[in-house]
């Protein structure tokens, strides 16, 4: 049942109350792999080559609003999912090894955010889902306003100042679905299904598309939009920090997919260029931006906001190929910015700085931990052999059919992106050793944290067929609602049909 | 003899009860405007329900009363409370809703 | 077993020898990762064989089998499977990588053994091998691409293995990011030849090629200046060479193995792989052309002027694979790889001559401060002659037979490609001069200390700096080792050397004009396609190319002569005379500075404006706006609550009638 | 049983002059003792029209609970303060001027809009009602029937008041101390 991998981690947080004070980092770290192993079940189960939800759960809830309990999973959220469920686990496991003081509420918090983002990957009801993409708000703005670094209070009031104006706007442009296509539907429905089988008038969509696209930007966030992620990335406690890059971010851009392209066909593609430039936009800006920066978390941060740019121009090339590298970039994303924070707490503990300026030399006593870094930053560089690189790739081809401009463009991030990961690796990792730094090797229990995190993004790369066999059907549905809502600006590039044929005569 | 004469008495009363509470400065001397603009729409209410031959607006009347009286108490209650205390029995002196 | 299983085991080899390196880091005895890796990439070479063997077991017209291991990653329409392509030209490529490479890693086994880094060491240099195999063996362009970013990072990642000299880390990331300009520039490429044919599968294009492309159509045009992007950035030609001279901060049997013999030359085999394309486009062959004779010319001259032993070198490095770019663009396919081989002979034995000379003078490569080490090296100064005679193309060694057979190539093209036989020509005499202003230098002259102690059997022994910038080191990880390891003295050095010395000598046998073409003729199986690989030119007219060539390298070296041994002191002579010429040499024609003016500083100089200007102003002024004017309405509606609860009655009763008043307006 | 029509309009400009003289007084006068003495009038003249209304038991409970009662509560209260004399200088700008306005306002309004209603049942003296209505056994009918949940909520109210007046206005030793 999809419920328990729902609620089980809001339970288990709510279990964080009554059991001992001493036992609630292990319920937690044992909570959160149950989850995980629940998830794996989810991903074992999946059929592929369907583009359809597999694995669904459909309750009335609220009628007379026409509100269900609409859960499931397709080829592009089962993965998110998978992602959500692993990055817990690594935090929390992670948290638990440096227990925070009030650990109560921390733990609970944890939960109640895996529950809400796992809500928002779930839900196919669209009301449900933007309770859900706003839940998850609330224990972030508990996590980092209680347990953060210096300047908590502000950072966390302009993050939520930042994502409730989206959310707001997302709120009205939902509620405005679903009445104006109720004439159509017969009823009131949040019902993707039901919507997406009666889009509205053009004229509405646009202002609902921009509500949206509005509410995902900030979450993401792209850039001038932006304004609360250096002051949120430097106070969030580093484990928050790792969920929130790796998980929340993901949902702005999982939303364009499952919201906005099935739902508002017409607007998506009367828009793709205004969201493409927004796009090419932050990959050249963070880029940009990760380049001369020397806090270790705001080159993290700036490169989140290139990569979720690389994501967006994904979506917005509407062509399958983009589509299907976006989901495996959002689940690439996910699986290295973690390891990166992680791996700043790290540094923060052997260096008490996370400046680029002190920090230096930690290869010298810390192989192992300057060999876990190492395949983070390829990986975050999309070094080919990476599946970051296929993510890249596939994103980058289907932009290069449908706008080759932009694609060019956006392939200077590519280079911006290996001269500041290297940079990142050489500055904490390579170089003299400070003489405060304290170089010690990773920990057994941060080990075994990070290892198999690490071991994700091989295994991944190895094999990313894994994921862009499973995405594709759903992903080129989703793309396919705006080709074929809209008349297409432009003739598909299909290559010939005398060569394919001569390609399979040889 | 016109329902309507009631009613437009009643909105005169009402009339002068709003402009005593805007005009007078004692909590006591509002409380009594207040009663004047309660009973103007007892009024309204006791002639509608003539209007109409239904006495249920002479209940609403009825209870009405209940509530002016409920509010006489609470009200006075506070008038002498504020003078045990020693304040000023001047709804200008006490401005500390000021924004 | 089938051609394409020894293919899988080429690269199998490598990769476990990397693997088995890098995990037992911790348990790995003395020099056994050293062993492990040297027999990996040995087995690697005996299974090359064992492809070459298979493949010759097949008729010429079907020598070209492809084998795939998975489906990689395929979905929407993109079929990208993990698939190589064993055709001549691969086992050619992977019998001169492997093969060099084995003996690069014995000369490493005794070369790096005092440095604490040893496993990691060989550890990367399989990695570095394995990635090499891959790029050549790769069946399509996106395996291509991972094999060449593969290559980049085992390149940054030896250029700046000894990590805590900043000069080598700041190095490594140059290499990087220049490769990977290189690698987006091959995207592009791949990208334009999906688009345009639907496949990245190499013989699937270059059949589709011909049907779908026009001569000198401008995809094609773009596609193949892309694939030049890759090719250069790789092989260091201009404008994208300056990566390399930096590169000599790594090891240098790194130096030898990868910035001299294997990795540098993936360009050249690139542009011989993609010949299909470059044949239909020859206005990007030509460009690719010019270039290569640019970069001919212009690494020559700066190799006449630096004085860091190993930088020569690697100008000079480049400067030849100028000669092998020319000869690949212009249609001297087998001569352009002939070249590859032997350069790959005498550049590794060059270098690791160097690594031996560097040893005894105890880590300086400044040849000004070298001289007279040839009676204390007696084994290194013999072979660093023969690679120095075989890099010069005096008549006999290997690089005589291979680089004339490019020059008299072009001259036999007729057109304008006399012009790269001429430039080539004068590049031979600049290559004579400086390599034997090595040796020269070097081994002739006035004893050095050094040389003096080492002739009594001491090997000198300095407090190990920076050769760059003096700075003190410490023999921890991270740093070269305290010890010194010369040819003479450790077996395995000595062993590598004299199998590349004799290889350098003997090497140009395998295609002597009028006796045999051994490579010419398996190359064969490759370019069946092509219209340029027949157009050989006549035995008379290459012996008179060689002729030719032989004359200006024994100018070349009686100039060499002449101005370091003769009459010593003319060269500093002619610096002081020509001090603006010197110095634009010496200052290798002010690229890097051009670069750090025209790209690093801008885009340092945006990122700082975003900071400042953007963040704070734009991005910040939104928020700041949106505070202001909620602030700003607060201030106005604040004057409404004055704290009167009359004034309060009182806008409530005003409010009402005021609604009053609407109502009556609007039912009237 | 109507009623004598002219007497009828005797009755009621009879009420109504007291009722709006009893109003003006209230608001007019500055001892609030005497204010409260003009409510009083007010009341009364009020339950007098009441009754011109067919609502016996309103009329009865204005005079007895309102004039009576509560009335009585205001007179000790007025008499506990003493004469509290209001200043003259009114702090707010404009309400001296506009207080009055805006109830003349809001009259003039109201008295548009009741003249001007299309509620045809306010232009006749109502429609003819059977013997008893409004008498103390209806209203108690209907207050304990249909009513029965709105008299509890009322005496629940009363009660909560009583107690909050009480907790208000009683001596409050421990805070004073």
């Amino acid at each position: 049942m999809i419920q328990i991998l729902l609620w089980l981690p809001v339970a288990v947080g709510l279990l964080c109350f009554v059991v001992p004070r001493r036992a609630v980092p292990a319920l937690a770290s044992a909570g959160s792999l149950v989850v995980l192993g629940r998830a794996i079940v989810s991903v074992a189960e999946f059929h592929t080559g369907q583009p359809g939800l597999q694995q669904t759960v459909n309750e009335s809830w609220i009628p007379d609003l026409g509100v269900r309990y609409q859960l499931g999973v397709d080829g592009i959220s089962v993965f998110l999912v998978l992602l959500t469920a692993l990055l817990w686990a690594g935090a929390t496991a992670f948290s638990a090894f440096r227990v925070p003081e009030r650990r109560r509420i921390y733990f609970f918090m944890l939960g109640l955010a895996e529950t809400a983002a796992l809500g928002a990957f779930l839900a196919q009801d669209l009301l449900l889902f933007v309770l859900f993409f706003d839940l998850m708000l609330v224990p972030f703005w508990f996590l980092i306003g209680t347990f953060g670094g210096e300047n908590r209070i502000a950072a966390t009031t302009k993050m939520i100042v930042y994502t409730l104006v989206g959310s707001l706007l997302m709120l009205v442009a939902a509620i405005a679905t679903a009445v104006l296509a109720s004439d159509q539907v017969g009823h009131l429905s949040f019902s993707l299904a039901d919507l997406r089988a009666h889009t509205l008038s053009t004229g509405s969509q646009y202002w609902i598309f921009c509500f949206f696209a509005a509410a995902f930007l900030i979450k993401m966030p792209a850039v001038l939009v932006h304004g609360w992620l250096p002051d949120a990335y430097r106070a969030a406690p580093l484990p928050v920090l790792a969920l929130l890059s790796g998980v929340l971010s993901k949902v702005g851009a999982y939303g364009f997919l499952r919201v906005a392209l099935p739902l508002y066909p017409q607007a998506t593609a009367h828009f793709q260029e205004a969201i493409l430039v927004i796009g090419v936009a932050s990959v050249l800006y963070g880029s940009v931006m990760a380049f001369t920066q020397t806090d270790v978390r705001l080159i993290a941060g700036y490169s989140s906001i290139a990569q979720l740019g690389f994501i967006t121009i994904g979506i917005f090339s509407l062509r399958p190929e983009g589509a299907d590298g976006a989901v495996l970039q959002m689940v690439n994303h996910g699986l290295v910015v973690a390891p990166v924070f992680l791996i700043v707490a790290l540094l923060w503990e052997r260096a008490g700085s996370e400046d680029l300026g002190r920090l230096g030399g930690l290869a010298m006593r810390a192989p192992v931990l300057a060999t876990l870094f190492l395949v983070v930053t390829l990986a975050t560089l999309a070094m080919p052999g990476s599946a970051n690189f296929i993510g890249e790739f596939y994103i980058l081809i289907g932009l290069f059919q449908a706008k080759i401009v932009y694609a060019l463009v956006a392939g200077i991030g590519v280079v911006l992106a290996a001269y500041y990961a290297i940079r990142l690796f050489q500055r904490t990792m390579h170089n003299r050793k400070p003489e405060v730094i304290d170089s010690r090797e990773i920990g057994p229990l941060d080990a075994a944290v990070l290892i198999p995190l690490v071991g994700c993004i091989v295994a991944l790369a190895l094999y990313p067929g894994l994921i862009l066999t499973r995405a594709d059907p759903a992903a080129a549905d989703k793309v396919d609602a705006v080709n074929a809502g809209s008349p297409p600006s432009a003739p598909p590039a299909a290559p010939a049909p005398s060569l394919t044929s001569s390609a399979a005569a040889r | 003899m016109d329902i309507t004469w009631y009613v437009v008495l009643s909105a005169l009363l009402f009339a002068i009860g709003a402009g005593g509470v805007l005009i007078r400065r004692s909590p006591l001397v509002i409380l009594l405007c207040l009663e004047l603009m309660l009973n103007a729409s007892n009024l309204a209410l006791v002639a509608f329900s003539r209007a109409q031959g239904n006495e249920d607006g002479q209940v609403f009347a009825l209870i009405v009363m209940v509530v002016a009286a409920c509010e006489v108490v609470v009200g006075l209650g506070l008038i002498v409370a504020m003078f045990r205390r020693r304040l000023p029995l001047n709804v200008d002196e006490m401005r500390d809703l000021r924004g | 077993m089938s051609a394409t299983t020894y293919g899988w085991l080429v690269l199998a080899f490598p990769l476990a020898g990397c693997l088995i390196s890098a995990f037992g880091w911790r348990v790995l005895p003395g020099r056994a990762a050293g062993w492990i890796g040297t027999a990996a990439i040995a087995l690697a070479f005996l299974s090359s064989i064992g492809a070459l063997v298979a493949l010759l077991d097949k008729p010429v017209q079907s020598r070209e089998l492809t084998s795939s291991l998975y489906s990689y990653a395929s979905a929407a329409g993109l079929d990208i499977k993990l698939g190589i392509l064993v055709d001549p030209l691969s086992v050619y490529m992977i019998l001169v990588v492997s093969g060099v490479s084995a003996l690069i890693h014995l000369y490493s086994v005794a070369y790096l053994a005092s440095d604490r880094g040893y496993s990691r060491y060989f550890s990367y240099l399989n990695f570095f091998v394995f990635s090499m195999l891959l790029l050549v063996l790769a069946g399509n362009f996106v395996l291509l691409i991972v094999g060449w970013a593969f290559v980049g990072f085992a390149s940054y990642a030896l250029i700046s293995f000894w990590y805590r000299r900043h000069t080598a880390t700041r190095a490594g990331m140059k290499a990087f990011v220049i490769n990977v300009i290189g690698d987006v520039g091959l995207v592009f490429a791949a990208f334009f030849i999906f688009r345009d044919l639907g496949t990245f599968d190499y013989l699937s294009v270059f059949h589709a090629a011909p049907q779908h492309f026009s001569t000198n159509q401008g995809v094609l045009i773009a596609i193949c200046l892309l694939i030049l992007v890759g090719a250069f950035a790789k092989s260091a030609q201009l404008p994208l060479h300056t990566w390399l001279p930096d590169a000599m901060e790594g090891p240098t049997p790194v130096s030898a193995l990868i910035h001299a013999a294997t990795m540098v030359t993936a360009g050249v085999y690139l542009i011989a792989r993609t010949h299909p394309l470059f044949e239909l486009a020859p206005t990007a062959a030509d460009i690719s052309a010019f270039i290569g004779l640019a970069t001919l010319i212009f690494a020559a001259t700066v190799a006449l002027a630096v004085t860091d032993l190993k930088r020569i070198i690697a100008y000079s490095t480049i400067s030849q694979i100028g000669y092998m770019v020319v000869g690949v663009s212009i249609g001297a396919y087998a001569a352009g790889l002939f070249h590859l081989m032997t350069h790959a002979f005498f550049k590794a034995l060059l270098f690791m001559g160097a690594g031996s000379v560097i040893s005894a003078m105890a880590g300086t490569q400044d040849i000004d401060r070298m001289g007279g080490l040839r009676r204390a090296l007696p084994f290194t100064s013999v072979l660093m002659i023969v690679g120095a005679l075989a890099l010069a193309g005096f008549p006999l060694t290997s690089g005589f037979f291979s680089k004339d057979e490019i020059l008299v190539f072009a001259s036999n093209r007729g057109g304008f490609y006399w012009i790269f036989t001429v430039g080539g020509y004068l590049a031979a005499l600049l290559t004579a001069f400086y390599a034997f202003r090595i040796i020269f230098r070097v081994f002739w002259g006035e004893p050095v200390p050094e040389a003096r102690e080492l002739e009594g059997g001491h090997l000198a022994h300095a407090e190990p700096a920076n050769p760059l910038t003096g700075e003190p080191e410490d023999t921890d990880v991270g740093f070269p080792g305290p010890e010194h390891h010369i040819a003479e003295r450790d077996r395995p050095m000595w062993l590598a050397m004299a199998t590349l010395g004799v290889l350098s000598i003997v090497g140009g046998a395998l295609q002597i004009p009028g006796l045999d073409h051994v490579i010419e003729t398996f190359l064969r199986g490759s370019f069946l396609d092509s219209r340029l690989y027949e157009s050989v030119p006549s035995v008379l007219a290459d012996w008179e190319g060689l002729a030719v060539g032989g004359a200006v390298a024994l100018a070349g070296i009686a100039a060499a002569y002449f101005v370091y041994v003769a009459r010593p002191g003319t060269s500093a002579a002619l610096a002081r005379r020509f001090r603006p010429v010197h110095a634009f040499l010496v200052n290798k024609w002010y690229f890097d500075e051009l670069y750090d003016a025209v790209v690093y500083r801008p885009a340092i100089r945006i990122g700082r404006f975003s900071t400042g200007v953007i963040e704070r102003v734009v991005v910040d002024g939104i928020v700041t706006a949106t505070v202001d004017a909620v602030r700003g309405i607060g201030v106005v509606v604040r004057g409404a609550q004055s704290g009167f609860v009359r004034a309060y009655a009182l806008l409530l009763i005003g409010g009402f009638a005021g609604l009053g008043l609407y109502f009556l307006i609007v039912s009237s | 049983m109507e009623a004598e029509p002219g007497l009828t309009y005797v009755a009621f400009f009879a009420g109504a002059i007291g009722a709006v003289g009893g109003a003006v007084a209230v608001i007019a006068l500055r001892n609030p003792f005497y204010s409260v003495l003009a409510l009083v009038v007010h009341l009364v003249s009020l339950a007098g029209l009441f009754l011109l209304l067919y609502a016996q038991f309103v009329a009865a409970a204005q005079v007895v609970v309102y004039a009576g009662a509560v009335m009585v509560l205001y007179v000790f209260v007025a008499a506990y303060l003493g004469a509290v004399e209001e200043p003259i200088w009114e702090p707010i700008p404009g309400q001296r001027f506009l207080a009055p306005l805006l109830a003349a306002a809001l009259f003039v309004e109201l008295a548009i809009a009741i003249l001007g209603t299309g509620l045809s049942a306010l232009d006749s003296s109502g429609p003819t009602v059977h013997l008893g209505f409004g008498s103390p056994a209806e209203i108690g009918n209907l207050l304990l029937e249909r009513f029965l949940v709105v008299f509890e909520a009322a005496s629940m109210l009363l009660l909560v008041a009583a107690v909050g007046a009480i907790v208000l206005a009683g001596r409050q030793r421990e805070a004073e101390r």
